[in-house]
């Protein structure tokens, strides 16, 4: 049962991405989007990384993330919108964390 | 509620009819949004449609659940008191976070029965059995 | 068979929406079978036919009618929200002032989340 | 003299608006010359005249209109957010809707804001 | 020139409560509003209380705390809105952390 | 913007009367939301009033001044272009939160000339000098 967790928040801001780390199981997939691209650059995601890194799978909408001059960095994939409806159907279900 | 649906509460979770259910997750503190009272309106009118619904509360969402609250002092209609129909709709599983009920030094005192505290990894999983799952 | 149903709470002045019609847009063409858009809470703006977004912004509300159109893709808005937020609509039957719309109540949502195999948040 | 310039952003179906209506009636009370408020962002649907809030719930609008009429209070709302929020007036010179209610520019606030020894924002 | 800062969100939800800390000057007074009550509770009240003690004033809407029974401590004054409006006059701007 | 106007800047702080300006922080990042583009319109509005008005960015407000950014490759029309409109009005103090970069990881370099980064207490101090703060 894997979770496709679409993360729109920024987290120096508020809290919700923390929340959506504490749920994240093995099988899930993190795309990160709108203002969400800024967590590229959180703590959170350095230690998400550290964790996890063969587990979750971590992506980013790039337009989103080069419309904001965030810098991805290797290992993150660069997605298009297309392919995040992909992901809704590779995966179980959807959580929108905004 | 009655303390047969409290027995019952538990072995729904490993039901394999729970995975077509909706879990609902409430975020929002209770009375500054009305992000609880919509989350409230749609976990009711899917239990109406006698849809499994259950409902999640994690973060500053926990603060809906704590006794004592009165938003009449507000001036605010308590959509609070509205959780007691809960039994009424059949839902039986509602879960809270206790990360974020520790984080905001919170007892376990609910105005509704039948709460679960959950681990981050238990909250994990039974949110997992679900089908869909919304966020307020 | 991959169905989808999408939840948008967000107005039609919000770039948040944005996202949210570019992921429709992209299922659609895709060739998923989008059972329907529900607009709750902010949402429900949308259906708004007063709302006058400047001419060199971003024109959500006409999107939303195009993917109608082209995909005859169903756009529910919630009657309570919209009421809250002074959405001018015609009568209960139908009769909304923006025709891409319909009015619905949260009854909607529930056979909309039925139906689809995904229910997708925005 | 001490006087007060309020800018209100929340829109009338938020909670938060009734801290802001709390406030501006006990400065009201307290005798302080309130030179106006101004609704700005989603202040801006309090001036909607088809926004209809459940009886029992908190009627933000119906309390603006009366601390208007007892305290001749003056109430500005935004034009270009309200036309954002598709809010239904009339013309331009002031045959809004929602009578209690000025169509203004932000030079308005620039006014209220001279004007005022102290402006403070909900 | 003192401040007095309304602070009206959780803290543990959003980081605009942090921002004001940071701002902070010793003749101003804080305010706690709305769901800024909960901040009574955060650890950021508890250093920022052990830190400037008797330099910041703090204090809360006694009706905002009450519905959200959120227990006030000693030290923190209980106030109503109608002092609100005197301690906007009593200090030289307002800012309001929403 | 020209070096004349750089030179102008830091004086201006200790200016008596600067004290009746309005101070506008700036705390969301520019895209998702349109607190950005209404705090903007507000300063434009004091500056064309010729109103003294500064500009403040702090925690994710401070997005709005980084370089490099392209709001049309989200179809967003782009209102950080307009900030270039600051010389025309005259709004010549902009002030920047250091530690709300650093946070963020940020570098100094910004789309708009003459940007002052200020510590927390130099912050809080050229905030002090002004006669009303609205905060986006």
């Amino acid at each position: 049962m894997s979770t496709l967790h679409l993360v729109r928040q920024s987290a120096f801001s508020r809290n919700d991405f923390e929340q959506c780390i504490s749920v994240l199981a093995e099988q899930d997939s993190l795309v990160l989007m709108d203002d969400g691209c800024y967590n590229l650059k959180h703590p959170l995601m350095a230690s998400l990384l550290k964790k996890d890194n063969n587990k979750v799978s971590i992506k980013v909408i790039s337009t989103h993330a080069q419309a904001r001059a965030v810098e991805v960095m290797a290992g993150i994939s660069q997605i298009t919108m297309a392919d995040v409806v992909e992901l809704t159907f590779n995966h179980n279900k959807v959580i929108t964390w905004q | 509620m009655t303390s047969i649906m409290q027995s019952e509460t538990q072995p729904q979770l490993t039901d394999a009819s729970t995975a077509l259910g909706v879990a609902i997750i409430n975020s929002k503190a209770p009375f500054s949004s009305n992000a609880g009272k919509d989350a409230l309106d749609v976990a009711l009118l899917f239990g109406s449609f006698e849809q499994k619904v259950s409902l999640f509360f994690q973060g500053d969402g926990v603060y809906q659940l704590i006794a004592n609250q009165d938003g009449s002092l507000l001036a605010i209609k308590d959509y609070l008191k509205t959780f007691s129909a809960f039994e009424f709709y059949d839902i039986e599983d509602v879960y809270v976070c206790q990360q974020s009920l520790i984080e905001r030094q919170l007892s376990k005192t609910f105005h509704i029965d039948n709460v679960q505290v959950l681990t981050n990894k238990a909250f994990a999983v039974a949110l997992s059995k679900h089908k869909h799952v919304l966020r307020f | 068979m991959n169905t989808l149903a999408v939840v948008v709470t967000t107005p039609p002045y919000s770039h948040l929406t944005i996202t949210a019609l570019t992921y429709v847009e992209a299922a659609l063409v895709a060739g998923i079978d989008v059972v329907g858009v529900f607009f709750y809470q902010d949402g429900a703006m949308h259906a708004n036919k007063d709302i006058s977004i400047a001419s060199d912004e971003y024109q959500s509300i006409a999107h939303w009618q195009q993917l109608h159109q082209q995909y005859k893709l169903p756009l529910h808005v919630c009657i309570t929200a919209a009421e809250k937020r002074g959405v001018v609509m015609g009568s209960i039957d139908n009769e909304i002032v923006n025709e891409a719309f319909t009015v619905s109540g949260l009854g909607e949502l529930v056979e909309l989340a039925t139906k689809a195999s995904r229910l997708v948040q925005f």
